[in-house]
């Protein structure tokens, strides 16, 4: 009986909206005044994520600010939505971004899971999304969305490149390979894996801790002790990253089993956490604050000026993302995702701090550097101490 | 045998019948202005407001079967955010794999929900009070944990995405307000099955386990199944619920199922006041309204907020708790 | 093979270590219940208030002195945090159980957003004190010397707490009001002094805690949900309330996050929650909780 | 004529102390069977043992010569043994009514869902055992607001209504004014003779008033089972147990404090 009574009111409201054919949720709606773009600048503000929020909320805004605010003719409007710490806070300040500020364009999204959930919206609502860090393969993987486009990386192309130059050191001992167990970690140790053992080199044993939860890695530590390698590759972000190379010095690791790791082991915030345990410490990235390009050095000293900390890779992706939606929207003759995702794809090479870059597909294939922890003048960096070469996402 | 026994009980009721028929006719009209609001909704909100509105729905079915525990049974989990998202998973994977029709995957969820429920069931219920806090805790943990790591099935961190929109008879249902309707209609059903439960004589019987477990037993009920039952029931519940949310985010991930999405809903039935259905809808609103609406245009400050209205309302409200009364002085009995 | 053992050896003090950290963060969590009924949910909150005490007033290179300030510092803060959580939970003590554990889960909520708003969200890493920095070689591999000082630590609070709890009159009096609350307070004995210095110790053993693990885990948003969990696995399988229950499953959920996790590694998310959920099944109430369904 | 319960070798030992020591007994149908015995002398232990509340640490129950040893609580409610508790257990949110129709409802069937007829039927049902017990004015109260005297009826009330075969009581007149305690008796008096009653008492007035064979129980174990003629003229206990006969009200009759454990 409450189901008849339910069925009978449900067509009852359909046929309302076949009458009035309009109204609240079944209206259109277009994005803000002429001569104007929205942003939604979506970034963690809140939970573990928000330092690399904070760097790519940075370099957004010093970009804008070094070009008067606009990109192409329009005037930039930027909205600001907290991320947080994956998609429950993620996804609804994406659709908060869309539906409810109308924004034309968004950018940001830290969380690959983020930028994952809400792929459908995007296709549906047309509008144009710049990831500037997320690095899941499949947001850019197999035209998931005409509309997504990435500036940052994909967690495999970075350890690819460290996976291909490994080969070429002498570790005839093999390399342990360690990453934390969710979707990024699996993926880094797939790239590396990959790319390693292609190139002849031999892996000594493998090791994915539990993401998240794992606070002392002492029995990892012992294993790759135990499995005789010569070198250790890691895939750790944030707080992991810390504990982990802590950790592996502590337990007097460091001295007997050198540490390679994806770049984002010893970047930003993370590095000088670390300490003095990161001395020596060899990643690969797309960035380093030491990259010695004029480019580089006017970002550089720039972004000092404007926030008294270092850049990272966080605030050069966005920063880029800024300068390409520039230059996608010089040519655009709307602000739709179609329209800007056709200028993207005519884009050719990008001038940017992290050297010169251009889109693969729809993320880009850029030069990936070697990068050895120093300590200068007692602070710690990133010393850039080698190229290993151009990647892509495919190649 | 007794000449009390002859008193007969319906002179006092056959008098209190005008007002008590007054009553009901307020009550049937504000039920019928709610229920013609709700089903208004889409029509007057806008489309962000009207994909809220559809989660607060997901949500509250959540917090209404988790009310069947810890309002009327006197079960307070931490660990209801589990079967959530095992409906959740099962509903997407089936729209993903099979594209089968949205019905069919909620009703699969609901299964699902109240197959992990009885399998994990018995474990936690034959404890009470804080230890079954634990347990459940516990158990969501574990789950959240496999979601995790079975990438093979769940996607893993980056969640199980690219769910298709719900079908209903090969109709998609993209628009949010068609979505809102199919969903507030599931809730519907939902809700009012829990409500029979509530009310039947098995509800009855769970109350009285929630006042007093060991005269339960005494009067021979078999107080260990009956719990599972409510938590079997309650997990079918919330794998419902999981379906309706898969049905509108389209994505899952290992937060849906994990601690802080238990504590939530927790909360909200706190809010609403335990042991009152109607009132973890609104609990469940306020949470989501609080979590998703204001949230995130806080510069990263909602969980403040979200702590804030926890303390005032375990200050100001002790009505609204007072449902979970017992609890403790069952843990002393038993 | 010598390495193996070596690496055995090593997760055996490793899982020592580790569960004498965790003894002191969980011996405060169960005085509290066991005084007064009261789940504190914000002990990881406060555990990561210590931490961050820790941090900033110990700066890169810490000496001894600076140590010993910073755990002082830590005692105070606590001890009047304890204080002030009482006298919030005090109009809720004849409410229910769940009442009051979720009016210390919004507290808990409340004070990681200050604790962020204050500290920034980067992650914090902490130095021992000089003279503990370093690793000494044991059993063929390295180990942190800070760690070793833990075990020491660890072993001290427990003989001192037993000290207390067993051969002082305060002491009698804890033991009595977790036997029976309410017989205590039918004899008369004004506890509510004694209750609030008590959730005065507890809380600031809890921020002594974060003092002594911020060189270890460091500070940083999030730990406070990490070590919460730890806490609450560890005081239910040693039983709510019961001090010994707390040293013992210290020392057991220690072994098992090392111990387990290196035995067991493609189940290492699980053996945690695991081992919690073998010990309900086989004692609903813990190792040393109360025994369950005998009165009525 | 067999035994509507018997026990043989019953025995609960809690650490080194013997609860209940060895004890065997036989209640016959339709008896009023009382347990007497001082403080600490394991009736309440041996009750609960037959109840199924302790488990024995030896010996056998039999429920009309079934082995119901090892049957949980509510198995053995259902087998027609019901029991009210010495402090009385109630569902103190519940009206009175509703108290005693959780008990009527498992009789005739549970289920999720409402059944109208099934309803009308158990309130009444409940109805009419509120009236048995002189409470139908006082149906819709709440359990919890009403007077300790009234508790103990609404809990003879809800064990009646399981419609038991074997009735074990609880020191029913614990806490009892004189005038309550002599409405209790009228009420136990008035249940119908096929339902066997094993009490716990400490009032020996009414022991002897309503007894048919009375069980002494010392230090766990039998001292002697017969009339309560035979129990009063017994030697053994007037002087191994109950001293002389001036001190002997004294010691039975010391009041118990009433504490309801549920209330608190």
């Amino acid at each position: 009986m409450n189901r008849r009574q339910l069925l009978k009111l449900m067509g009852f409201s359909g046929a309302v909206v076949a009458v009035s054919g309009c109204g609240g949720a079944f209206g259109g709606g277009s994005a803000g005044g002429e001569g104007s773009v929205k942003v939604g600048l979506l970034i963690p503000q809140s939970g573990v994520y928000s330092p690399l929020g904070e760097d790519m909320r940075r370099g957004w805004d010093l970009w804008l600010e070094q070009n008067g605010g606009t990109f192409g003719e329009y005037e930039v409007d930027t909205v600001v939505a907290d991320e947080g710490e994956g998609p429950q806070t993620g996804v609804a300040a994406a659709r908060r971004l869309l539906n409810e500020e109308r924004c034309d364009v968004i950018v940001g999204i830290v969380n690959s899971a983020v930028a994952l959930g809400i792929v459908d919206m995007v296709n549906e609502a047309q509008k144009l999304l710049l990831v500037a860090n997320a690095g899941a393969g499949d947001i850019t993987a197999g035209q998931v969305s005409p509309y997504i486009w990435r500036t940052s990386f994909t967690n495999a192309q970075v350890a690819r490149a460290m996976g291909a130059h490994m080969a070429t050191l002498d570790l005839s001992g093999g390399v342990y390979v360690v990453a934390p167990d969710y979707a990024a970690g699996e993926e880094a140790v797939d790239g590396f894996t990959a790319a390693f053992t292609d190139a002849g080199g031999t892996v000594a044993g493998q090791s994915m801790p539990p993401f998240g939860t794992t606070q002392d890695y002492q029995p990892v530590l012992s294993r790759i002790r135990n499995s005789g390698a010569e070198a250790t590759y890691s895939f750790f972000a944030g707080s992991e990253a810390v504990t982990f190379v802590q950790q592996y010095n502590e337990f007097g690791l460091a001295d007997e089993v050198p540490l390679y790791g994806s770049g984002f082991l010893t970047e930003g915030q993370v590095l000088s956490a670390q300490g003095q345990a990161a001395v020596d410490v060899r990643t690969a990235l797309h960035y380093s604050t030491e990259l010695d390009s004029e480019a580089n050095s006017t970002f550089v000293e720039a972004y000092e000026g404007a926030y008294s900390a270092a850049p990272t890779v966080y605030a050069v992706q966005t920063y880029d993302a800024a300068a390409v939606l520039d230059q996608a929207l010089r040519g655009a003759d709307a602000l739709d995702g179609d329209a800007i995702s056709e200028e993207l794809s005519g884009l050719d090479v990008l001038a940017s701090p992290r050297g010169e870059w251009r889109f693969d597909g729809q993320s880009p294939h850029q030069e990936m550097y070697l990068r050895t922890v120093e300590s200068v003048d007692g602070s710690l960096v990133n010393a850039v101490t080698d190229s290993l070469g151009e990647f892509g996402q495919s190649s | 045998m007794n000449a009390h026994a002859t008193v007969a009980p319906t002179v006092e009721s056959a008098g209190a019948a005008t007002p008590r028929g007054r009553r009901d006719i307020v009550r049937v009209v504000l039920l019928v202005t709610l229920v013609l609001c709700l089903v208004g909704l889409p029509l007057v909100a806008d489309p962000f407001a009207t994909t809220t509105a559809t989660r607060v729905l997901a949500f509250a079915l959540l917090a209404v079967s988790l009310d069947l525990l810890v309002g009327v049974t006197g079960l307070p989990s931490l660990g209801h955010a589990a079967y959530f998202g095992v409906g959740a998973y099962t509903a997407g994977w089936l729209s993903i794999h099979i594209g089968i029709d949205g019905p069919v995957a909620l009703l699969a969820a609901t299964l699902a929900g109240a197959s992990v429920a009885a399998a994990t069931g018995w474990l936690a219920v034959r404890s009470g009070g804080i230890f079954f806090l634990m347990l459940t805790l516990a158990i969501g943990e574990v789950l959240h944990q496999v979601a995790h790591s079975w990438r093979s099935v769940t996607g893993g961190s980056d969640g199980m995405y690219g769910v298709p929109a719900t079908t209903v008879g090969g109709v998609d249902l993209a628009n949010p307000g068609f979505l809102y309707w199919y969903v507030l209609g599931a809730f519907g059903v939902g809700y009012l099955l829990i409500r029979m439960v509530v009310r039947s004589s098995f509800g009855a019987a769970l109350r009285g386990i929630h006042d007093n477990e060991p005269r339960m037993r005494a009067l021979g009920y078999p107080v260990f199944g009956y719990k599972l039952a409510a938590f079997v029931i309650a997990g079918a519940g919330a794998g419902l619920a999981g379906g309706l949310l898969v049905a509108q985010q389209r994505i899952v991930t290992p937060d849906d199922l994990g601690f802080t999405t238990g504590a939530l809903v927790l909360l909200a039935v706190v809010i609403g006041g335990a042991g009152t259905l109607w009132g973890a809808c609104i609990g469940a609103a306020v949470v989501v309204l609080v979590r998703d609406y204001f949230g995130p245009a806080l510069d990263g400050h909602g969980p403040l907020l979200l702590g804030i209205v926890f303390v005032i309302v375990v200050y100001v409200m002790p009505r609204g708790v007072a449902g979970v009364a017992g609890i403790r002085g069952k843990e002393r009995a038993a | 093979m010598p390495s193996i053992l070596a690496s055995n050896l090593t997760s055996l003090l490793n899982g020592l270590s580790i569960g004498f950290l965790l003894f002191t963060l969980a011996v405060g969590l169960t005085l509290v219940f066991g005084m007064m009924d009261v789940l504190n949910l914000a002990h990881g909150a406060i555990y990561l208030a210590g931490a961050y005490i820790g941090w900033y007033v110990m700066g890169a290179d810490p000496t001894w002195t600076v140590f010993l300030a910073a755990l002082g510092v830590a005692a105070v803060v606590g001890l009047l945090a304890g204080g002030a959580l009482s006298l919030l939970v005090q109009p809720l003590a004849s409410r229910p159980h769940l009442d009051q554990a979720l009016l210390t889960l919004g507290v808990a909520l409340i004070l990681a957003e200050l604790l962020s708003m204050a500290f920034g969200d980067d992650v914090r890493s902490v130095s021992p004190p000089s003279a503990l920095a370093g690793s000494v070689d044991v059993a063929g591999g390295s180990y942190p010397i800070y760690r070793l000082f833990l075990i020491g630590v660890g072993l001290a609070l427990a003989v001192v707490v037993y000290l207390v709890v067993e051969r002082t009159t305060v002491g009698a009096l804890i033991r009595a009001t977790v036997a029976d609350r309410d017989m205590v307070s039918a004899v008369g004995v004004d506890n509510r002094k004694v209750r609030i210095a008590v959730f005065g110790a507890g809380v600031a053993l809890a921020t002594v805690a974060g003092v002594f693990g911020a060189p270890v885990y460091g500070a940083r948003p999030g730990l406070d949900w990490t070590i919460l969990i730890l806490a609450l696995v560890v005081v239910v399988v040693g039983g709510l309330g019961s001090i010994k229950g707390a040293l013992v499953g210290a020392l057991l959920i220690g072994q098992v996050e090392t111990f387990g996790r290196s035995l067991f590694p493609e189940f290492a998310s699980f053996v945690l929650f695991g081992a919690l959920a073998l010990v309900l099944i086989a004692r609903p109430r813990g190792l040393f909780g109360a025994p369950t369904g005998v009165k009525v | 004529m067999t035994a509507v319960l018997s026990c043989r070798n019953l025995s609960r030992r809690f650490g080194a102390v013997h609860a209940v020591d060895d004890v065997d007994l036989d209640v016959e149908p339709g008896a009023r069977h009382a347990l007497i015995g001082p403080n600490g002398a394991g009736k309440s232990t041996l009750l609960h043992l037959l109840s199924g509340v302790l488990s024995p640490s030896s010996g056998a129950v039999a429920l009309e010569g079934r082995d119901i040893s090892r049957l949980s609580v509510s198995r053995r409610s259902r087998l027609g043994l019901s029991q009210t508790f010495q402090h009385s257990l109630l569902f103190l949110s519940m009206t009175a009514r509703e108290n005693v129709a959780l008990a009527v409802a498992r009789r005739h069937g549970v289920r999720p869902w409402p059944r109208r007829r099934v309803h009308s039927a158990v309130a009444d049902r409940a109805g009419q055992a509120l009236g048995t017990v002189g409470l139908a004015d006082r149906s819709e109260v709440p359990a919890g607001s009403l007077a300790h005297g009234e508790r103990r009826q609404l809990d003879i009330a809800v064990t009646l209504a399981c419609e038991p075969r074997l009735l074990l009581l609880d020191e029913p007149a614990a806490g009892m004014s004189p005038a309550e305690v002599e409405r209790l008796g009228a009420l136990i008096e008035l249940i119908p003779p096929e339902v066997t009653v094993l009490f716990v008492e400490h009032d020996l007035e009414l022991v002897f008033r309503l007894a048919t064979t009375v069980t002494v129980l010392h230090l766990g174990a039998e001292l002697i089972t017969g009339t309560p003629d035979e129990v009063r003229a017994s030697d053994a206990v007037q002087e191994a147990y109950l001293g002389t006969e001036g001190q002997h009200t004294d010691l039975f009759l010391r009041p118990e404090p009433a504490v309801d454990p549920a209330s608190r």
